[in-house]
């Protein structure tokens, strides 16, 4: 279960040997795969450990933790979210242990045949592009004004995943979307770099929660995130790493 | 026998159906309640006079109500048939339309979009035959708020027709109304406490729809971007902003609510 | 148990002002023409309609005291109903309907079930018991819903037309057993019909309600034999004139005069029997005193008699054998000449 | 008059009825076509055996029928206070019980934070007095699902309730059955068609309420991840993936339906 | 138009099998007990309900046949049908109620309301023309029912039981408002009642169905002057004595022997009325050649007579005057002696 009472035995240290009960770990969504990765492989390196992941958006995760949720770990898309949880004073020192940076999504073929940033002001296509108020929206607005083009979107995503879906079904020409999405997509989508996506980079922040009720297990989480191991998954996702 | 009792043409309601329905008013008012207290009130101002709010809200009602009438269209004679016809298949048929009620919205939009969308079965023929493209544009809004709505409707209109006496039908008949004249000026006025609460149902699931919204028809602000839409961002950064605007999306609805119910009911009451 | 009313009811146009009282063991028909107020009186007698004024007692409990803010609802004034329109509960079967009342009484379910069955035959429909009421004849619903109503032990019993679906034989048979059951029954009964045959064969007393107010009461003889108004008149079958008594003729609001054999003065009500009217097609010449020209309006044959509805001077309704009427051709519109001799008119204060 | 016509039990549906409802079902089914078609197949069998699909498919169905269950508890007699009681402030009452109907589902998660949260307003004394924690455990997908869906439970009952002959009601009296004893035997059977739709649209709401049970329970494998936060997921990382996950809820719900339906109907005819 | 129906229907454990017959302007009353099928036949005759073999025809028009697979729909019929429940529309008013058909037969509503008018004031309620159905009283919608049927130009009229829940006076007027209204009506009338002065007053023919069959048919007059089975007697007040002629007396079925006038062999009915049943407290010697002992079962006063049930050897109805009942001093349950003339009795073969 994950209720706050979960928590029997609270390891007194990062000691590999001495992990056990349960950890729990909010992630954003576009974590699932990776996290459920090394979860796996955390569980496998400490018998007698329980992993247990709330994936959700960051946002509501920050809701949750700033509303009392039991919690080990926090690992967020976005800045923002984290600073959320920060300022509430429930967790300090994230770490940045991944990027993200943009790229233009287009179906599979590229039948529209776009090839940067500039073809985003194309009245004839249909663009989607991230809505401001969200993470990948910010950026897409740094990235496209650095570029110098008024974009002419269609529609404003209220998540990245929406937005690469429209793509994969082909029912977008073109979608400013992270690196990350599309290599998760697969076939269905390809990508075309777009350079001043540097402009604006995304990073995911980590953090051991300050109440945390496994905080042995808790900071050797964050650390195989952040070992060589860890950044060998974010990077077949699709991630930077530090 | 022999009770004195305090007169009064009501005479008051049962214990055992008093307590459950108090715990049920406390059940889904507490939140609301909840929500009140915490609302952010000096946000309310800058909020109301934002010109995007006005155009969300607008379009909000517009599109359910729009929803609503076309689900009224398909979905009551629909009612009909799975109610009244004995045609094969039918609890078939009532299964499908069920399905979108279980259907995870977002999965609705996508599975609308390979109807509607460009690639889809009807939508490429109408992309190249008549140039018509149905995502992205305020007609998607209505046709996704239908989809998942529809079947709200559908359903309670179908119960109240079944619990309606179908002797009323037989009248009609011998004095010469078809089953069409039937249905308009006999069973429809019959069942129209069921219509109408159908209506409610489903004009307020379509104003809270989000999932298939935004996947078959995006998020843009004055053509595409409901109320919940909005709410949705603007939880994105700022929960209380967004507490704000779902209680300006709540304020509107009920007295919308209760302006047309009384009607409603006044008129169909026997 | 004794029943005690004295109540009003306002029903859009019509008030409803009723005082009656109803002796243990008595039963009370209450006669009188469509929407009279009766099917409302019984509603109010049951706790359905409070009423807008007034006292219902039964025995030493107080049901209604309006000025006194007694209301006891319906369903603790052990009552036994019949609705006019039986009014069935549609999902459960016809033994279980009638069962229901000792039921929610507390009886378990055999013993419910094996009085309701005995209550079913009692009626005639012991093999209707499974059915849903959807599945039975007009009649055979009506009998249900009288079961219904007498198999508890109700300490008031409001019968609203309880026979009026019922074949004629059937009623026989249904009267017979009501009668029996209303004979051993101790509380009062209200009995709403349409029928004088019933009044006669089940009512002890009987008052005639019209537009809301009680217009006449007494025995049934003494209301068949009295009528006050044209309504029980042509109940139990006699023309009605109201006149005014000047020694041996009364002098008829409606115009013309009558014969009679006593003397009398001032108001008056002067009651023909259909027998005594006789029919000619000639102007008569003889013995009988009143003699009236007159227009056939309707002939109606009735058993072995014709009854005939005039319309003239004075409005007679004649009885005459099948025989003679063929004798005397006559059809609907045809002028005829009326007599009846001053023996045969009753004459009473009115 | 004299036309000659084929003969049978059905006399066929009206013209103007049967256009719409054919249209309707297009409408409602050509997307479900489209998703069918669409869906890879071969993903099926490796999803259908997935131990988490499994245990998200199980919560989906115990959560959704707790909170049905719930629904009808505190819902129907609440749709009876309001269809059939004279109390004052009726229409205000009705018209707050809708608002859960427009919430966005996921503000609706955050008002139940308000109230049951650990510093909610009732949540607070939970956690010290009774050491009780709601969110974030099973209860709370269950609480979650039932805010959202007992709305449309209430709303259709009340309608049916509304339709339904008030005379036998007034018998039911006469037989001395008091009011609780006449909602039982009586009402309560009569209406039965109507609270079947509504136990229906309240089960299908639960089985695909999203926003606020990822909101209040979040979304933990085994305690509070429902089917369709399993489809969300699934969305984020492989798309085919979740329309494969959102045809086996289909699957499961419309066949928990028919069998249900079948059941309940056949009972509750007249 | 002419009918003409030969049908059959099954009705769970009963099978209602009728051929019948009536002719332009004829009006035919179907008479019979509860539960005999009559209101089967007339929801057959509407097209409400199809049936499992026949044909129906009306005028040159066939309206079901099922060998041939013709299903006329109900509003294709124009038809009038009156139904035992009334089912007036709920939500209408009963004006709007009476002009239903109108409308749907593409009359103009104000023309369609006006045409109501006139009948409600017919069917004597013009003034409750605004109300909906749930205020009136129970005669009040059988007469809204009845202006329903009876407004349009049906060419087949449908009458179940319209007249039970009227009050007498009003029974009499709107009874000689319909019989008016049948005698111009160019259509056939099939109507279902219960009461023989209905039948007698309003139709050509009549027809006595018992558990789904005819069981006799003929003119009014013929049928209640030789029933031929127990119900027919009952309901025109004769009692039928089934039994074997052997000469001058006839051995009756039940038991006994009836003296009567006429020589007779083989199979016969003896029919005795009431009027001609003389009583007697101790055995009566004389010139009557019938006197048996009984027992007296239930006595009714109606109007100046009383009406005897007797039990015993030969059941018997006798109709003494109230005068000779009271010196009698007869209680239910009391021995009698009845006795009846040889030439009083009728007897007729079966
Ligand atoms: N629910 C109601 N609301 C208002 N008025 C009503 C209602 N029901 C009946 N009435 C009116 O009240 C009057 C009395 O009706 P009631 O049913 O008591 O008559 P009744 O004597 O039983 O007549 P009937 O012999 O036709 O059954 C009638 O004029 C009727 O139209
Ligand atoms: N819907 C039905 N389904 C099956 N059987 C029915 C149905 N309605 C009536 N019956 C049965 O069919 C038989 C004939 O019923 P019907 O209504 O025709 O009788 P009726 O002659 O009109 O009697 P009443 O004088 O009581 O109105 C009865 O035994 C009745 O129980
Ligand atoms: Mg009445
Ligand atoms: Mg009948």
């Amino acid at each position: 279960g994950g209720s706050a009472d979960d928590g029997t035995a609270t390891a007194p240290g990062p000691s590999t040997a001495e992990l056990g009960g349960t950890l729990t770990v909010f992630a954003a969504a576009s974590l699932t795969d990776v996290f459920t990765d090394l979860g796996e492989r955390f569980e496998a390196d400490h018998p007698g450990l329980d992993v247990q992941f709330n994936f959700a958006g960051s946002s509501a995760l920050a809701a949750q933790l700033t509303q009392g949720a039991p919690a080990d770990v926090f690992a967020s898309a976005n800045e923002a979210q984290m600073t959320v949880v920060t300022d509430a004073g429930m967790a300090d020192e994230p770490q940045v242990f991944a990027a993200n940076v943009l790229q233009i999504a287009v179906p599979a073929g590229n039948p529209a045949g776009v090839t940067g940033l500039a073809d985003l002001a194309r009245e004839d296509l249909t663009i989607a592009v991230c809505a401001p108020q969200v993470p990948c929206g910010a950026a897409a607005e740094d990235v496209l004004t650095a570029a110098g083009v008024t974009a002419a979107p269609d529609t404003l995503e209220e998540d990245v995943r929406a937005a690469l879906t429209k793509v994969e079904l082909g029912e977008v020409d073109a979608a400013l979307v992270y690196t990350t999405d599309v290599t998760a997509a697969g076939d269905a989508v390809e990508g075309v770099d777009v350079p001043e996506a540097e402009r604006a980079v995304n990073d995911y922040p980590i953090a051991v929660l300050a109440d945390a009720p496994n905080p042995g297990a808790a900071d050797a989480f964050v650390e195989l995130v952040r070992s060589g191991e860890g950044r060998q998954a974010l990077a077949d996702a699709g991630f930077r790493t530090p | 026998m022999g009770t004195v009792r305090r007169r009064g043409r009501e005479p008051g309601v049962p214990v055992p159906l008093l307590v459950p329905a108090v715990l049920a008013v406390a059940f889904l008012v507490l939140p609301l309640a909840g929500l009140v207290i915490r609302a952010p009130w000096g946000e309310l101002g800058p909020q109301l006079t934002s010109p995007a709010v006005g155009q969300a809200l607008r379009l909000s009602l517009v599109s359910a109500t729009a929803a609503t009438g076309l689900s009224l269209v398909l979905g009551v004679p629909l009612a009909w048939v799975l109610a009244r016809s004995r045609a094969r298949g039918r609890s078939v048929l009532r299964a499908l339309v069920t399905v979108p009620l279980v259907l995870p919205p977002v999965v609705g939009g996508v599975a609308l979009f390979l109807v509607l969308g460009r690639q889809g079965i009807v939508g490429r023929w109408l992309d190249q035959a008549l140039d018509v493209t149905v995502p992205f544009t305020t007609t998607a809004v209505v046709i996704a708020e239908t989809f998942v709505a529809m079947p709200f409707l559908v359903i309670s209109v179908e119960g109240a027709l079944r619990a309606a006496d179908a002797r009323f039908e037989d009248a009609a008949a011998t004095l010469g109304a078809d089953r069409w004249t039937t249905f308009r000026r006999v069973t429809l006025p019959l069942v129209a406490p069921g219509i109408a609460a159908g209506a409610v149902l489903c004009w307020a699931r379509a104003l809270g729809e989000f999932g298939a919204t935004i996947t078959f028809a995006g998020n843009f602000p004055g053509t595409t971007q409901t109320m919940p839409l909005a709410v949705y961002l603007a939880l994105q950064q700022d929960p209380d902003a967004a507490i704000v605007l779902s209680l300006v999306l709540l304020v509107v609805s009920v007295a919308t609510l209760l302006l047309l119910r009384d009607r409603w009911l006044t008129r169909a009451v026997r | 148990m004794s029943l005690a009313a004295d109540v009003r009811v306002d029903r859009g146009p019509l008030t409803v002002e009723l005082d009656l009282e109803v002796a243990d063991g008595e039963v009370l028909a209450v006669l009188g023409p469509n929407g009279a107020g009766k099917s409302t009186l019984l509603r109010v007698l049951a706790g359905l309609l409070p009423p807008d004024d007034g006292r219902v007692a039964v025995g030493r409990d107080t049901w209604d005291d309006v000025p006194a803010g007694v209301h006891v609802p319906a369903h603790e004034r052990r009552l036994g109903m019949v609705f006019q329109d039986h009014l069935l509960f549609p999902h459960l079967s016809v033994t279980d309907n009638v069962a229901f009342g000792l039921r929610t009484r507390g009886v378990r379910r055999p013993a419910a079930r094996a009085a309701a069955a005995e209550w079913l035959a009692r009626v005639g429909i012991a093999e209707l018991g499974d059915r849903r009421p959807g599945r039975l004849s007009g009649g055979q619903a009506q009998r249900a819903a009288l079961a219904r109503a007498l198999v508890g032990e109700p300490a008031l019993l409001l019968l609203d037309e309880p026979l009026s679906a019922l074949d004629a034989r059937t009623r026989l048979t249904v009267r017979a057993e009501l009668r029996r059951h209303l004979a051993d029954f101790p509380g009062s009964t209200v009995l709403v019909t349409h029928d004088p045959v019933d009044a006669m064969a089940l009512a002890d007393r009987v008052v005639v309600v019209e537009e809301g107010h009680v217009v006449q009461a007494g025995t049934p003889a003494d209301v068949s034999r009295h009528p006050r108004t044209d309504y029980v008149a042509r109940l139990v079958g006699l023309a009605l004139l109201p006149g005014t008594g000047e020694g041996t003729t009364v002098r008829l609001d409606g115009g013309g005069r009558v014969a009679v054999a006593e003397e009398t003065a001032g108001p008056v009500f002067v009651a023909v029997r259909p027998e005594s009217v006789a029919l000619w097609t000639t102007r008569p010449e003889g013995s009988p005193r009143n003699v009236w020209p007159a227009r056939l309006v309707s002939a109606t044959p009735h058993g072995s008699t014709v009854r005939c509805e005039l319309d003239g001077e004075v409005a007679l309704v004649a009885d005459v054998t099948a025989t003679a009427f063929a004798e005397l051709g006559l059809a609907p519109g045809a002028p005829v000449w009326a007599s009846v001799k001053a023996s045969d008119v009753a004459v009473y204060a009115r």
